[in-house]
């Protein structure tokens, strides 16, 4: 049996399909959640897709992260559930208080969609063991409130405990503080990013299948931990 | 050195799905008793001298060309003591 | 706001009383004489909501009176097809693709809006067209767009296309819907008069298919999705019959904001609905909203319907009857549901968090009656206001300039002279906001939500995958030249087609059916409409030999400023299919000595072309001839060629000619490329003619001899120009450009 | 009935790249002496009772728990006459 990889439709999700799809080519099972459950249908780790939940109207993942699921969702990654979270989802991590910090406008004002270059910074997150630390990947980023902000104090400590776990290289897309593109809780277990890499998972319609490995970490892990 | 405040909103008239989408929310969160809500924008401009009536008129007429979309938006000057 | 004291409730008793009443009409924009069909049509006068009804559903807009002669030919003249399941006259057409699959494309109009509230004109745009396509019964699964502006450094234009442009993002990018194509298009002719228009493509099994019809005496009316509000009332009136030089602002149409949100659930909703089968029929909301939709779902069913207004969820109290019909309100749809299945919908909805009331229902009768209060406000035929209204013969004359535009041909223009200055008019064009790169644009574009897009700008056609076991998919292209279209409407309409044609064929796909939108002046000018029937004669006309019917579009009226007209401006989308999207064929070159060739005849063609009006500002003479078989035999061999593995890139070519088709391809692939003029052609005339019916490609040196073998047993015109390499453009004994250099041309080229 | 305002504006650590925007294009249309510029939200909640301290309360915890992300945005209430 393969591990059970719920992911979360919060009225408004968008790539819900997408990781679904990812954690399918990757192995797993992917399961459906919607986001008045209240329970967890027995999944191993959770999804936060990327899309407009609520329309981001207030801000982005601000009212999803008053969701009926989100209570869920929240006890269980402070029990050490795996959750990770693309674009929306990581706006809604940070909403939620499981992650620190906050995503604002991008500097540059548009929504941007590009295909953007990335070091895996830290391959000790519960999603990204299949990387090498240092290793460089291309997957899509497209969001228009993007940018990572917090203050000096915890931007020292993220950088400090390893907790930056992705990072744009070249260009940085959104005005993010120190180029970060995702991190991670003090545990590992929650992984916001803001890069999409549940688009970049088959040749024909991704730039590289470079994101496959955030899908393949967490099912390895899963299926180990049995 | 004076600080003046443009509120903007959007006329009565236009829908604003912002404003209804926090008024959905907010007896889902326990507030109950609010009746409407619409989010508009406020914008705060420090003037680099005193903000007497040219000052104002200027900013009045920025806020009519650029800081409001005035098809679609009102607005209100006013100095914020 | 104070409310002046509401008149009387104006009721069918009411009206039958009062027959002097003086009503409104010409304020309403109808004429004379229609108003007078109105009365015998009902036997008295109309009451207000009556009066309201007819003014907007037999406005230009939504009635075609101008256009519906003109545009009858399409449905004449289409060729017939096996793939065609549902034809002209729907929401939109529904396409054959195999394997039980079917598809349903559209492309629409949001020009005045967008002129006056770019981004919610754009944005709404976009909604409106995604509903045609929902309310066939599909999925929407792609949207393209395709834009023009005035002069790229007009200030005006700074106003318009950014917010156009963040429009179009901001609501399909939060419908979740990949945008996987368009073109954007500079010229002060569109100076005060942008166009925007909108595609949507959706796709269902063929069972799925869903049509606006009321049938069923007892079945209920849901009006469900956004609350109607006092949006747009009177738009679709006022809006299409009128230009704006002579709008004061009182007189502009309140502007209708789009809730994209409202529409992703509406989608969901929707989807999630037909997935049990719970509806007979479903019409969408667009322009002319409660109106449009009540008389047309009963105009094409078979009974009466019976309507309450009180029961309309409003956002704004003080609506008057005749505002609640009238009203545009965004993002709404209407079901007609059998009684036992209203309560699931019902649920559905409620899952959705979508508002949703039943507002009526269908009766045995055959009239359309509406309540308000208790009071009969409407008692008409539904097909006097949905299908009967007026049928315009209006002249037309070839204008008197057209002989002498075509007379002032582009050969008294002078070439460049030298191999350099043959260079700079090369970066040149790359460099201009036609030809430049468009990524400022497309960046704003989400095209990877649903993981189904294989190609997307700045592709020759974006192309999706509709099934992930088989790889079955189908292609896009959007394409019109306003310029060609000036020179020789009837022309200029074929050559759009064929470009998009063209286009989808390059990709590797069969082109099988055609949208289309109609951008032109005021129908009232005889030479407008003289063009406006040229260009449908030509479309039809070439959609008859290239096998390819139309299965709707739309058409975009009084595009003028005071007594000037646009550029008419046909804007042709073509939908093709490919049995596996594993084999698409890109633009961009891909493997070092790889070799060139150039498919078709290249002859002296530059009338309307990119170098006269970039190097002249000239437009005049003859727009490139059209051949249509000739565009049929090279999609053969380019489609040929992609299924069985003999070519690397292809890309077609059009305005700019070969030149820009070499540096798209080179830029596309970071390769360069060498290339030889052949001795028998001017460097110039083969670098920049504009001569239709030509692509290139590149082979594989091992596929050399079958291609070249198929060329030939084809008769297709096939001449070895060159070799993908290095990292400049090489057009050798004349001159070379780095890439680099041409990057850096072409980036800088759109940026807002 | 009555009306409550909630301002939220970015704290003045965080960049804001609205406020700048606006503030950069200013002199660019003319509009000069403008040394500042911050852009933030402002809500208009219509209540259905009266605006006394309960309320009040209820809304500043509104505010601090759903309208403002008290991260990166500070708040104010206050009943508009
Ligand atoms: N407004 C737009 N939206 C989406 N794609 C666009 C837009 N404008 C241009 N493109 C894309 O940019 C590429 C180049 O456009 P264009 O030069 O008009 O192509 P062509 O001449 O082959 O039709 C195409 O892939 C086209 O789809
Ligand atoms: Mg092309």
């Amino acid at each position: 049996m393969t591990a059970r990889v719920g992911v979360v439709t919060f009225p408004g999700s968008l790539d819900d399909g997408d990781a679904r799809r990812a954690v399918r080519l990757a192995g797993g099972e992917p399961v459906a959640l919607w986001h008045r459950d209240t329970d967890l249908h027995q999944v191993d780790a959770v999804v936060l897709p990327g899309g407009f939940s609520y329309g981001d109207y207030l801000r982005c993942g601000a009212i999803a992260r008053f969701s009926p699921i989100m209570e869920n969702i929240i006890a269980g990654a402070r029990e050490g559930m795996p959750v990770l979270g693309i674009c929306n989802g990581f706006q809604i991590l940070c909403e939620s208080h499981l992650l620190p910090g906050a995503l604002t406008r991008n500097d540059h004002l548009h929504f941007v969609c590009r295909d953007q270059k990335l070091r895996i910074e830290n391959a000790g997150t519960a999603w990204t063991s299949d990387y090498e630390a240092g290793q460089e990947i291309t997957v899509p980023l497209k969001n228009g409130e993007g940018g990572y902000v917090a203050d000096e104090r915890t931007l020292d400590e993220l950088e400090a405990e390893g907790r930056v776990v992705a990072r744009y290289l070249e260009l940085n897309p959104n005005g993010s503080r120190r180029d970060i593109a995702g991190i991670s809780n003090a545990a590992g277990n929650v992984v916001g990013l803001m890069p999409h890499p549940e688009h970049a998972v088959e040749p024909l319609t991704g730039p590289t299948t470079e994101g496959l490995g955030f899908f393949t970490s967490i099912l390895k892990r899963l299926v180990t931990a049995r | 050195m004076a600080r003046v405040v443009v509120d903007v909103m959007l006329k009565p008239e236009i829908l604003d799905p912002q404003g209804q989408a926090v008024q959905r929310a907010l007896p889902r969160l326990g507030f109950e008793g609010i009746t409407d809500v619409r989010q508009g924008k406020r914008f705060e401009l420090e003037l680099d001298g005193p903000a007497d009536e040219a000052a104002l008129a200027r900013i009045r007429e920025a806020a009519e060309t650029f800081l409001a979309n005035t098809v679609i938006e009102d607005f209100t000057v006013r100095v914020e003591s | 706001m104070s409310t002046p004291a509401k008149p009387p409730l104006d009721t069918v008793a009411h009206a039958t009383g009062t027959p002097e009443q003086p009503q409104p009409w010409a304020e309403l924009g109808l004429k004379e004489d229609e108003y007078t069909r109105i009365r015998e049509i009902l036997g008295r006068r109309p009451t207000g909501a009556e009066l309201a009804m007819y003014s907007v559903m037999w406005s230009e807009h939504c009635s075609y009176k101008s256009s519906k002669v003109h545009l009858k030919q399409f449905g004449e003249k289409a060729p017939h097809s096996d793939a065609m399941l549902v034809g002209i006259g729907e929401n939109a057409g529904v396409v054959d693709i195999g394997e039980g699959w079917a598809v349903t494309f559209k492309v629409e109009s949001h020009n005045h809006p967008s002129y006056v509230e770019p981004y919610q004109g754009a944005a709404t745009g976009v909604g409106g067209i995604v509903r045609d396509i929902l309310a066939m019964g599909a999925r929407p699964v792609a949207v393209m767009d395709s834009l023009r502006f005035g002069a790229a450094d007009h200030p005006d234009t700074k106003r318009v296309l950014p917010g156009v442009v963040a429009g179009i993002g901001g609501y399909g990018n939060c419908l979740g819907l990949p945008n996987i194509g368009g073109e954007t298009v500079f010229d002060p002719c569109y100076q005060g008069n942008p166009l925007v228009n909108a595609l949507c493509i959706g796709v269902m099994r063929h069972e799925d298919i869903h049509l606006a019809k009321a049938a069923g005496s007892g079945n209920k009316v849901i009006l469900y999705g956004a609350r109607t509000g006092g949006d747009g009332i009177g738009g679709a009136s006022i809006l299409a019959s009128e230009t704006f030089d002579d709008a004061k602002p009182s007189k502009r149409p309140s502007v209708q904001v789009g809730d994209p949100f409202q529409e992703k659930l509406l989608i969901e909703c929707t989807l999630e609905i037909f997935r049990e089968n719970l509806v007979t029929g479903i019409q969408d909301f667009g322009a002319a909203g409660l109106s449009c939709a009540t008389s047309e779902l009963a105009s094409n069913g078979s009974g009466g319907m019976r309507v309450d207004l009180d029961d309309v969820p409003l956002r704004d109290s003080t609506l008057t009857p005749e505002e609640i019909l009238m009203s545009e309100s965004q993002e709404r749809m209407c079901a007609v549901v059998e009684p036992d299945k209203v309560d699931r919908f019902l649920a559905i909805c409620e899952k959705w968090d979508v508002i949703a009331t039943v507002i009526g229902e269908v009766t045995d009768g055959d009239r359309l009656e509406i309540y308000y209060h208790g009071e009969q406000i409407v008692d008409v035929p539904p097909r006097s206001v949905a299908h009967d209204g007026p049928t315009l013969n209006r002249p037309l004359a070839r204008p008197g300039w057209q002989d002498e535009l075509q007379a002032d041909t582009p050969d008294r223009l002078e070439r460049p002279a030298s191999a350099e200055l043959t260079r700079l008019t090369l970066l040149q064009l790359v460099g201009s906001p036609d030809q430049g790169d468009k990524s400022w644009i497309t960046d704003q574009y989400d095209r990877y939500v649903l993981g189904n897009t294989v190609l997307a700008s700045p592709e020759d056609s974006g192309m999706i995958r509709i099934d992930e076991a088989s790889g079955l998919g189908v292609a896009l292209s959007l394409d019109g030249n306003g310029r060609y279209a000036k020179l020789d409407p009837y022309t200029g309409a074929q050559l759009a087609l064929a470009e998009s044609y063209r286009n989808v064929a390059a990709t590797g796909a069969k082109p099988l059916a055609v949208t289309d939108c109609l951008n032109f002046g005021s129908p009232e000018d005889p030479a407008v409409m003289w063009q406006f029937s040229e260009a449908c004669r030509g479309l039809a006309d070439a959609c008859q030999v290239l096998g390819t019917p139309v299965t709707g579009g739309n058409v975009s009226l009084y595009n003028q400023t005071g007594d000037t007209a646009i550029n008419p401006t046909p804007v042709v989308g073509v939908l093709g299919v490919i049995d596996d999207v594993e084999r698409r064929t890109p633009v961009a070159f891909r493997t070092e000595g790889s070799l060139v060739y150039l498919l078709g005849d290249t002859r002296d063609e530059f009338g309307g072309s990119a170098w006269a009006q970039l190097a002249h500002g000239h437009l005049g003479g003859l727009p490139p001839q059209v051949d249509l078989e000739r565009e049929r035999l090279l999609a053969e061999v380019l489609i040929a060629g992609s299924r069985d593995g003999m070519i690397d890139s292809a890309h077609d070519l059009s305005a700019g000619g070969l030149a820009q088709a070499l540096v798209e391809s080179c830029l596309g692939g970071g390769i360069g490329a060498r290339v030889v003029v052949p001795d028998t052609i001017a460097a110039f005339t083969f670098l920049f003619s504009e001569s239709a019916g030509r692509a290139i490609v590149s082979v594989p040196r091992s596929e050399e001899v079958r291609f070249t073998d198929m060329c030939r047993a084809r008769s297709l015109p096939a001449a070895r120009i060159g070799v993908v390499d290095g990292d400049a453009l090489d057009i050798q004994g004349q001159f070379a450009v780095s890439l680099e250099e041409l990057r850096e041309a072409s980036a800088s080229a759109v940026k807002f």
